[in-house]
Order: C-alpha cells, then structure tokens, then sequence
C-alpha cells in the first residue's frame, strides 16, 4: 500500500485488521460486533469523548493521570485511588514497554516474575498479553472513561484490544510516537500504523462507537519549542482526519514559562482549524490538553508539587480542557498508587482555585502567539508543499529534509540538528535550528532574543548551556 | 593511554537525554566513546566491546526494566571471554521508588562493579570510572 | 499622654521606655549602647530591611516562613531547617501566645513543661522569658535576618527584648493586631503601644540601626476584601510614619481569586505613597508583602500543597517582594520543622519557575484595581476626616463610627457589621457593608456583582453562604 | 426543654471564626446558646454555667495550648459543685500534628465527655450533644 493521507479502503483495512488481530493469540478474541454493543451499553460518564466534549463547553479543565502495573487486580486499585482519592477526571493505561514494542513473551515474564516477586516488574499493563475479556474488568471497576496511553510506533493490535475491552479513548500518533519512542522506524511505518488506529477509530465512529482519539505533542518532552510542537500536533491531526477521524484532542507539553506555554495553548486550536479547513474538513471537535513539565523532575518531594501546581496553573491560564498530570515521584520511578493519587488532587485543587481563571492577553503574550503561529506553519506550510498536498507523504519528505526535526530524539530518522535553549526571559528558542524552513523573521526574532540572554547573563549561549536548561528545573531550588 | 568505554541503554528503552548527554561529557573527559544509544541488546553491548577492545560498559537503563533486562549479563561476558571487563549501570534502574541500597545490592550480586542512583551527578560516575580504571584525577 | 499622631517626645519616650523595660526582669537586660555597637557589627545580610530593599529592587519575591517553639535550641535548629532545607531569604521568631498577652508566668510553665514532656508545649518561642542574651544564640546560629512575630496587641517589652537580641524586623501593628487578636482592647491603646515601637524603631534608626517595620495586613484572615486590608495597611504606615519610622513592608492575605489579589497588590503601595506624600513624607521605603492563604486549610496535604504554590504565584504574578509561607500541616497544628521547611521550598521553586513573570493587567484586573483603590480611599478618607486631620484620633472615631470595620474579628471595639462573601467569579465582595462610608458606585458595583453570583448558581447569597465561602477551600476537592 | 450551652474559647486565644458558627448552628438546631466568646478563664467557664444553670460547657480551643489551659478544669467544676455536668472540647488542641488517639485519650483522662480533632463536622458535634443530653434526634 502506497503511503498516502486518503482514507483506507474497507478492503485494504480488513486485510490489515486480520495481519493485526493475529499479532498474539488474544487478538483472536476481538469481536467486532460484540464490541460495538459493549460500548452502546455503557453509560455517557465512562466515554472519553463525551466527558471531554463537556468539559471544553464549560470552560472546565479535566485531570487526567497516567498509571499503569502489571497486574489487573492491582490496576483495579491504582485507578480506583486515583477515582476516589486523586478525583481523576479521566483514568488511564499505561502499557509497560515491552508491550509497547510487541515483545509479548518478555511482558509475560514480566507478568509472571511480577507475580512471583509481589511487586510490579512492569513499566505498564501488558494488556496485549491479557487481552480484552481480563481488561474489561477494568472498565467496569471504575466510574469514568479510560484511555489506553501507549508510547508506541505499534499500536494496532494494542488499539484493538483496549477498544474490544471498551476503552474510549486512545492516547499517541504517527509521528511523535515514532519519533521519541523507538530507535530506528522509518516515518512512514509509523504514519501508517497509527494510519490503521485512525481507520480502526473512524470504524466505530460509522457504528456509533465514539472512541475518541488524542496526540500527545509533547515528543520527546525535552524543551520542545511549541512552534515544532504545534506543527507535528496539525500535521497529525491532518492525517487522523484523513482516516475519518472527527474527534481529537492535541497535545503539548509544558516548558515552564508562563506567557509562552499560554500563548501556545492559546493558538493551538486556532492553527489546527485554519488546515483543516483548508482540508475541506469543518467538524472536527478538537481540544486542547496540556502536559505538565515532561522531563527531568527534581526529585525533592516539596519542588515536585511546585511544578505539578504550577502545572495546572498554566492548564486554567491557557484555557486548556485537559491536563496530564505528574506525580512527587516522577524523578525516582513509577509512583505509588498514591503519590499518583496525590498529584491529581493537588492539580484538582489548583484548579479549582483558579477559578477559570485566562491569562490576559497583553502585548508579549500576543507576541507570542503570533510567532508560534507563524514558526508552526512555516513548517506545516513546508510538509505540504514537499507532499504536493499530501500531509503523509509531506511529513515523510519534511523529515528528510530536516524540514521538520525533533529535538533529543532517539531515532535516527530524525535529524536532530534543531537544537533548544532558554531565551533571557525564560521561552524556549533555538539555539540552532538546523533545516526548519524559516524565514528572516522568525530567525532574526530568535537570534535576537538569545542575544537578551547573552546580554542579561553575560554567558555564552552554547551547546553546554543548552544540556544545563534540559536539567534546570530538576536542579535543587536550595 | 587512552581508556575505551561502550556506552548504551538496554532494553526497549528510548530514553536518549542522558545517554548523549553523558556521552558527551565522557568524550570532555578524555574517554574514547563508543555510544551505540538506545534499544541496545545485551549481545550488542558485548560485541561492541569485544570489536572495540573495551575497558568497560556503561549500561543505562532508565525505563523501570533494568531489573529484566540486565539479568545474566555478566555470565554472558563471561562466556564471552569478557570476564573481567568493568561494568557499570545507572538509571532509574528498577520500577517505583524502592529503597535504593536494596536495589544497589541487587545489581551488585548481579555482577555490576558500579551502580547509580537515579540523577546522579555525571562528575562522580567520571571520577569514580577514572579511579576504576586507574586514571590519574587532576582533582 | 493624649492621642494623636505626633511623635512621641524624648521625654514621653524614656518614661514609657522604662516602664515598658521593667515589666519581666529581663528587661533590665537591655543595654541600648550596646545593643546599637551588636547590630552594627552583623553582617548586611543579616539587616532585614537590607535584603528586602536589594530584593525590591532586584523584582525579585523573597520566601518569609513564620515559626517558633519553645526551646531556644530547638529554635535554632527549626531556623536552620527553614533555611538549609527550605530556603527562607528572611527568618522568623513566632511568640508563643502567653507571650503575646504578656502572661509570662504561663510561658514559664510551658518553658518548663516542655522541657519535661519533651514535645513543645507553647504555640512560638517565649522570647521575653528568655532575655536578649539567649536569644542572641539565635541570630547567631543562622545566616539570615531574623523578623519578631507576635501577634499581640502589647509589643512593648517583646519589641525591646527582640532587637537588643538582634532581630533586624519587627512584624505587627496598632490597628492589625489589637482587632483581631485580643478580646477587649481599645484601639487607642492598641495604637499607643505600636506608636512605641516604631518609636522605638525610629529612635534606632537614628543610631544607624535600621529596624524593619512590617505591618500584618492579614488582619483576621478571613476573606477581608482588600479594601480594607488596604485602608488598614494605610492608616497604620501613616501610624509608623508619625513616629518617624522610613522602611516598612505593608502586607495582606491572599484571598485565592487571582484577578482581584493581584490587582490588590498592585495598587497598594501606589495607596500609600499617595497619603504619606499627603502628609509630606516623600522618603519612605515600602515593600509589598502578600501572606498565603490566612483561613481555614485544607487537611489533606496534597490540597494544601496546592494553596501553598498557588500563593507563590500569586506573589509574582502581583510582583510581592516578600511572601509569607504557610505548610501541609495549617488544618492541624504547628508544623514540624520538616513540613514548614517543605512549604518554603515548594515556594521558592515556584517562584524560580515564575521567572518574574508578572500577570498582564487588562480592563478586568484594571477595573478591581480601581475599585479596591476607591474603596480603601473611602475609608481612608473618613477615617482622616473624623481625625480632623489626626490619624491616630481618626482610626479610633473611625472604628466607633463602624467607618473601619473588621470582619470576623475577635475584638468587641469592631463592629463586625461588614460580612464577605464571594461573587460569581470569586472576588471578595460584601454581604453587608455595615456603616463603612461607601458611596454610590461602589454599593452599586457591589451589589451587581453579588447579583452575578445569584444568577449564576440560582442561590441566595445570605449569610449561610458567607460562612460557606469561609469553609470553601478547606473542604476536600474530592 | 430546651437546654443551655456554655460555649466559648478558652485561654488567651483569639480564634473567633470556629466559635461564631458553631455557636449560630448550636442555636439552628435549637439549644439556648450563652456564647461567651473568646479569652475565656476557667472560671468564666464555671461561672456562667452556674449563672445559667447550663447542661453542657462546650470549650473551643484552636491556638495549642489546649491541654495547658484545660488542665484541672474538671476538678474545678467538681469543686464547684458542676461534677456533672457534660463537658465537650474541640479545636487545635494540642501543638502541632499529633497523633489524635493519644490527644484524644489525654482528654478523656482530664475529664472531658466529648473531644473533637481539628476540623470536625459541626454536624456530628450537634447530633452527638442531643444524643449525650437526651434530645431525639430527627435523623
Ligand atoms: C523525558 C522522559 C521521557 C521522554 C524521553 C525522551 C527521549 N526519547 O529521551 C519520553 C516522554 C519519550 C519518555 C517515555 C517513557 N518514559 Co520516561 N521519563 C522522562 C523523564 C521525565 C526525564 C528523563 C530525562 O531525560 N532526564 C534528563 C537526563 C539528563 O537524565 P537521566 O536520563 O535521568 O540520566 C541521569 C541519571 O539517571 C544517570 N544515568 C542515565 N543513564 C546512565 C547510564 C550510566 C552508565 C550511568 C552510570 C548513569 C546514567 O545520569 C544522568 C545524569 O544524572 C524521566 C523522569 C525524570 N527523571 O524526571 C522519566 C522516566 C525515566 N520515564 C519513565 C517511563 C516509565 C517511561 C515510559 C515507559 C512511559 C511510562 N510508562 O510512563 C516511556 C518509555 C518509552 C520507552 N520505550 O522507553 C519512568 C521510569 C520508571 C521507573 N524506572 O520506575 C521515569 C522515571 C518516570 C516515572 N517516574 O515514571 N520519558
Ligand atoms: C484564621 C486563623 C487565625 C486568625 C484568627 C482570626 C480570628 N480572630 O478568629 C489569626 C490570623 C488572627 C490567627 C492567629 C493565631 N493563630 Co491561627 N489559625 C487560623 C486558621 C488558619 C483557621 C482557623 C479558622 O478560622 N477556621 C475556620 C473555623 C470555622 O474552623 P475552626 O476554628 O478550626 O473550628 C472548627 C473545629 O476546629 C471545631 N471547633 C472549633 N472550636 C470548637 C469548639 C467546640 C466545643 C467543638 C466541639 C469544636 C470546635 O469546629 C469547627 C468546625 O469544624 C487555623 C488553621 C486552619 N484551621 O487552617 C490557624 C491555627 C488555629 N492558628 C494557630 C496559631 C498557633 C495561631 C497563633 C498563636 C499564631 C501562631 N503562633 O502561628 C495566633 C493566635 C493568637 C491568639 N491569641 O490566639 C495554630 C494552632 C496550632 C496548634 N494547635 O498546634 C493553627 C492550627 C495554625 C497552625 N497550624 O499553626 N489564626
């Protein structure tokens, strides 16, 4: 199959859903139609999409954890106290990462040794190596929705199964996964299998079945400057449409400086509907969900918290609908099921403090937004341009050409020439920015702000300097 | 002369920012680096030493799996003929926060000459990989 | 001797000094020669008005804990804590409540209880039962200025017995405190008493010894609408002004809505250059200081947490150069030393992370900025009016005449006719205002905001609702 | 009949806040309420239940000296011939996080009938008053 962005053909599909469902055994289990029935059966409360939808028309800002072990029963537990003792909006499966790149015999010993040792030896839940049937115990242990979260270049047949166990939503896309989580994938096996999760989730869609699909934009979580982070989140979003795909949310991770995280969650949606409609595309219900800081966490217990509150904090400033949350254990491992619990009432309560709360939008926060924009569709602009129109094949050549690149990526199909670094005030500029189309004025505007912090700290802005902000707010505050 | 030292992360683990970032710093050190990266299987990390001559490997394992994936590694160096090499691993190398001298002790039975806490300073993995491998310290 | 707001005579002074110095022993310990030659022997950074100017001048927000205990070596190590562990720029000594209402024969009991039980029996540290030269092995055990914290309506004795010891700040004034913590004092004494010590403050400044003064503002804590925080914070820097005092940090209690807090604290020293410049003072230092949330707390720690960075933000995003710290323990007791030094710490790296960002005023935050300046002027203004000029003489008719008023407060000189409660946004407004000397615009504005609230929720705002809001973001967000 | 309540905040403790609601809620639900408010002696205490011929003495206590300034009250009552009658405390009543069994415990051992950790619900302190002073209760 040719890559392209149009929509799979039922027979291409079918011909790929039965390569998927024979990936493992308990692939075998997924009945379509049974699923489908499954998921009319369930209450609105427990649909990612719906919940979702709500919230965005209030104004809310929904709390949403990751957590995954590698036991079902002790999963039951995890989400049950990040429910009733975080007051998590939205619950979550993280799979381990032997799942996540289909090393379905390794996640059974992890399984088993995880048994044998009492304690979870898994990153995440295999729910591959369960399947359906033991993973929809827990959907029905719990009053909200689900969402499958699997940082994964392979998430067909892990789609299938939380699906078939009546998840409702799907964290990940083609690019970003395929970018920070695997090695050497070529781009364009990454697009097409997440290609297959679009057209896995727009089946359903055609049946009644809303599953509702998210991005994760946040890449590899290290300083990404939302100008890059906001063009793969509308190039993804583009190629989700193409598959049929009418409901999404995107991503974005913090950066921890107040007026430029804002102002990209405050131009996100803007730029995504601007391309889709330019696709033709006018329905797309989109929200927006904002990661809270995804790298080095300090480890001090006390300065977690900070940055989790914090988190939240940008979350209502920026008038996001979601926000993914942390925990006081970040630095060290895998959380306790309360520690995870933790992180989601103290962002709750923030929230809730805020009141609704947006940042007001003066000059420099405009400024902001106007230069995201443009950084992001000067990239965009590019893909579609080396595509010829096609979004799928764009990003493929755009990656090639280092038209768009992804900075401290591990696969080697990106270039990583694009290199991040603090401005004087705090916003992540490029220290180099390698082939990314863009013009004089972007180029000047950055060159021009790393001179202010040149000059305010009479340092070089260099290369050291740029691994020193990576580790910047895990640095002890005392 | 100059001390040759394997660097990678084992496993299915994508965690590449500390990996480049301690390459680096070893290379300012004065170490000849070979960073084979991420998503490197304990074969990998022998061949690469058994090709290169090296004076140790340097396994990263951030993900939770280090437990998993570095069982039997240090009988397979020595089956490999590589008995004697240093070896060393560092990360956030188990799932969860455990008590970390349990878990020291764990990667020490298993064979490993050095093992490091999450978010170690860099400095002290170099000067101790220095003293390890009889390199004089300026300090 | 008459009130008014002259300064007090030498003469007066040395009378008043002697009778206040002979009140417990100890008080004959203080050597006022020898007292000037201590502080001009410490380093600068132990001077509290020192650091608070650089900071105020840097834009940088300093962390300001509160704390005590009863033993002096435990002290010590509670001020290392905050400092090692914490990071607190500025120290504290609480008293003890004995202390505070010059019951030193109980403080003694507690001192000896203490030391038998072997846990702190009294809720600060005794310092007046100690004497300037126990207490000296406090500010030489620590690196950082040291601030007297005693919520008393009598700082006589404990002010003298402080700064012979080598605390460089000195925190409480003559409307603040007399109103909210004591039953039955009149406000005429309540000022004599705090004109003493700024007296005392300014008659050390003349020896080269600068003293910082610093006004609570807090007040009762309990939803005070910042126009009257404000008209307090006034009328008693007018207060100090009288006795000569030229460095003085005016302070108030966050109330949790971020429009209007900041917007407080952004008119507040404006409020108050405008009066002193008035009576002709044009030289007076002032820094702003915001104290996190007053009232009731949550229990659950990560709830708390939550409170504790938020007011963090609050402190930047309205550019507070000093910020008053609680911890995870607030809803329960005195906190461990651990804990009050964990609230430090999630504060600082709160305020690292805010990178001096401060919040964008827009017609909204403008607008409360211009009613609380309206409201605190009316009160001012009256208050100066019924003085015929006199602050001193006016604060006190002000308070007969319900022109002054304070909410929930403990003293029966208040009225507490004035009730708060929050409109549809969260801002602090008033379910009744009692007899404060509001003219038309702002009753209006009032009540239309108030209105808000009942459409918005379809609820009577009645004094039940009042109480509810005091319990609001204590109750668990779960 | 209606029964009298002694209620007030005992020592010198300025904490009014709790004491105004409780005392308004006290009253919703139907007791003859004497507040004598904050800065309370214990005499004050023994006194007005004596005036008032009160049923219960509810002390507040919030700023930490509860168990310095509650000490040898009951004996005080029991002296003044009120050994009957029902005493209940709440607040902050000791300094710092305690672990409540045992704060708990030392009051009931000082002679307290009834004794509240901090932040109790005023609710229960109601319906364990009519249920301790014989009044049904409607739930
Ligand atoms: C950024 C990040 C990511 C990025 C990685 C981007 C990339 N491609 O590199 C993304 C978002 C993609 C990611 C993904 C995942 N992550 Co991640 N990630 C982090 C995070 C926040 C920071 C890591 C980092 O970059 N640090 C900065 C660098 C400079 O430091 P470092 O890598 O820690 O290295 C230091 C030391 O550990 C040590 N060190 C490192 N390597 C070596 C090697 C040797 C030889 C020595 C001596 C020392 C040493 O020296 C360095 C300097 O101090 C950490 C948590 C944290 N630290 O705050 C979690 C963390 C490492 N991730 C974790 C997990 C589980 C995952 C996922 C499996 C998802 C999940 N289940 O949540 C996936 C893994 C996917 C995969 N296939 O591997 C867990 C590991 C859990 C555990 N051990 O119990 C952590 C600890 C988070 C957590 N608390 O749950 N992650
Ligand atoms: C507001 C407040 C103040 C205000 C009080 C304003 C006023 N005049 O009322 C101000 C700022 C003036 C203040 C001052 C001080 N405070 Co104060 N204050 C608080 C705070 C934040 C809230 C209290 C409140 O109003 N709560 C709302 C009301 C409705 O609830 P409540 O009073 O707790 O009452 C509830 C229960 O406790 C119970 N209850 C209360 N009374 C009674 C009585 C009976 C009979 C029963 C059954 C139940 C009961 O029922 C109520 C409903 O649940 C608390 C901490 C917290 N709770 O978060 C600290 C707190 C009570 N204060 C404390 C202290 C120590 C002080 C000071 C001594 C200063 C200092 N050293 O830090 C001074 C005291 C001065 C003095 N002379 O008393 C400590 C007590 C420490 C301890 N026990 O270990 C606390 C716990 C804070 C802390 N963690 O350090 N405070």
């Amino acid at each position: 199959m040719e890559l392209s962005n149009k929509r799979w053909s039922d027979a291409c599909f079918k011909k790929e859903r039965e390569k998927a469902l024979s990936l493992w055994p308990t692939g075998r289990e997924v009945d379509t139609e049974e699923v489908i029935a499954y998921h009319l059966s369930l209450p609105e409360e427990k649909n990612y999409g719906k919940v979702v939808r709500k919230a965005k028309l209030e104004g809310h800002t929904l709390v949403q954890p990751r957590g995954g072990v590698a036991l079902i029963d002790e999963h039951i537990k995890l989400l049950r106290c990040l429910q009733d003792e975080g007051g998590a909006d939205l619950l979550p499966a993280t799979t381990d990462t032997y799942t996540r790149n289909m090393k379905f015999h390794e996640a059974q010993r992890g399984i088993e040794e995880s048994i044998a040792t009492g304690r979870s030896m898994l990153n995440g839940l295999p729910v591959v190596n369960y399947g359906p049937g033991k993973v929809r115990r827990v959907v029905e242990a719990v009053d909200r929705p689900i969402m499958a979260l699997s940082g994964t270049p392979f998430p067909r047949l892990t789609s299938e199964i939380t699906i078939a166990a009546g998840f409702s939503g799907y964290l990940g896309a083609g690019i970003s996964y395929p970018c920070s989580y695997i090695k050497s994938m070529k781009l364009e096996e990454g697009i097409k299998n997440y290609q297959y999760l679009d057209r896995l989730c727009s089946y359903y869609a055609e049946h009644g079945v809303l599953i509702h699909r998210e991005q994760p934009g946040f890449l590899t979580g290290t300083l990404i400057p939302p100008g890059i982070g906001i063009a793969v989140g509308v190039l993804e979003i583009l190629l989700a449409a193409g598959q049929g795909v009418r409901h999404y949310s995107v991503g974005l991770a913090q950066n921890l400086d107040v007026a430029q995280d804002v102002a990209a969650l405050r131009v996100y949606e803007e730029v995504c509907q601007h391309y889709l409609k330019k696709a033709g595309i006018n329905d797309m219900f989109i929200s927006v969900a904002t990661h809270q800081w995804m790298q080095a966490f300090p480890p001090h217990e006390a300065e977690a918290f900070s940055v989790i509150v914090m988190g939240a904090i940008i979350a209502v400033l920026g008038g996001a609908t979601q926000v993914i949350t942390k925990t006081s254990h970040e630095a060290i491992g895998i959380p306790s099921m309360e520690a995870n619990a933790a992180g989601v009432r103290t962002t709750r309560k923030a929230i809730e403090m805020m009141r609704k709360f947006r940042l007001p939008l003066d000059d420099e926060v405009k400024g902001e937004m106007e230069m995201i924009r443009k950084e992001a569709m000067a990239i965009i602009d590019k893909a579609l341009e080396l595509g010829d129109g096609d979004v799928a094949v764009g990003v493929v050549r755009g990656f090639e050409a280092g038209a768009i690149d992804i900075p401290w990526a591990p696969n080697v199909h990106t270039r990583g020439e694009v290199i991040p670094v603090r401005d004087g005030k705090g916003a992540v500029r490029y220290l180099r920015t390698g082939n990314l189309p863009f013009g004089k004025e972007i180029l000047e505007y950055n060159a021009s702000k790393i001179k202010e912090r040149e000059e305010k700290s009479a340092v070089n802005v260099d290369y050291e300097l740029a691994c020193y902000d990576i580790l910047e707010i895990c640095k002890p505050c005392v | 002369m100059q001390k040759t030292v394997i660097l990678g992360v084992v496993g299915v683990d994508a965690h590449v920012v500390g990996n480049k970032i301690i390459a680096q710093a070893l290379r300012d050190a004065g170490f000849n680096v070979v960073n084979i990266g991420t998503f490197v299987s304990q074969e990998d990390f022998i061949n690469a030493s058994i090709e290169t001559n090296a004076d140790a490997i340097m396994i990263g394992s951030l993900c939770g799996h280090g437990e998993l994936d570095c069982q039997g590694f240090k009988e397979k160096c020595i089956e490999a003929g590589k008995g004697n090499i240093h070896l060393v691993v560092g990360g956030n190398l188990v799932v969860g926060k455990q008590e970390w001298g349990s878990v020291h002790d764990r990667f020490l039975k298993m064979g490993f000459n050095r093992v490091y806490p999450p978010g170690v300073a860099i400095k002290t993995v170099i000067s101790d990989l220095k003293k390890d491998l009889g390199i004089a310290c300026e300090d």
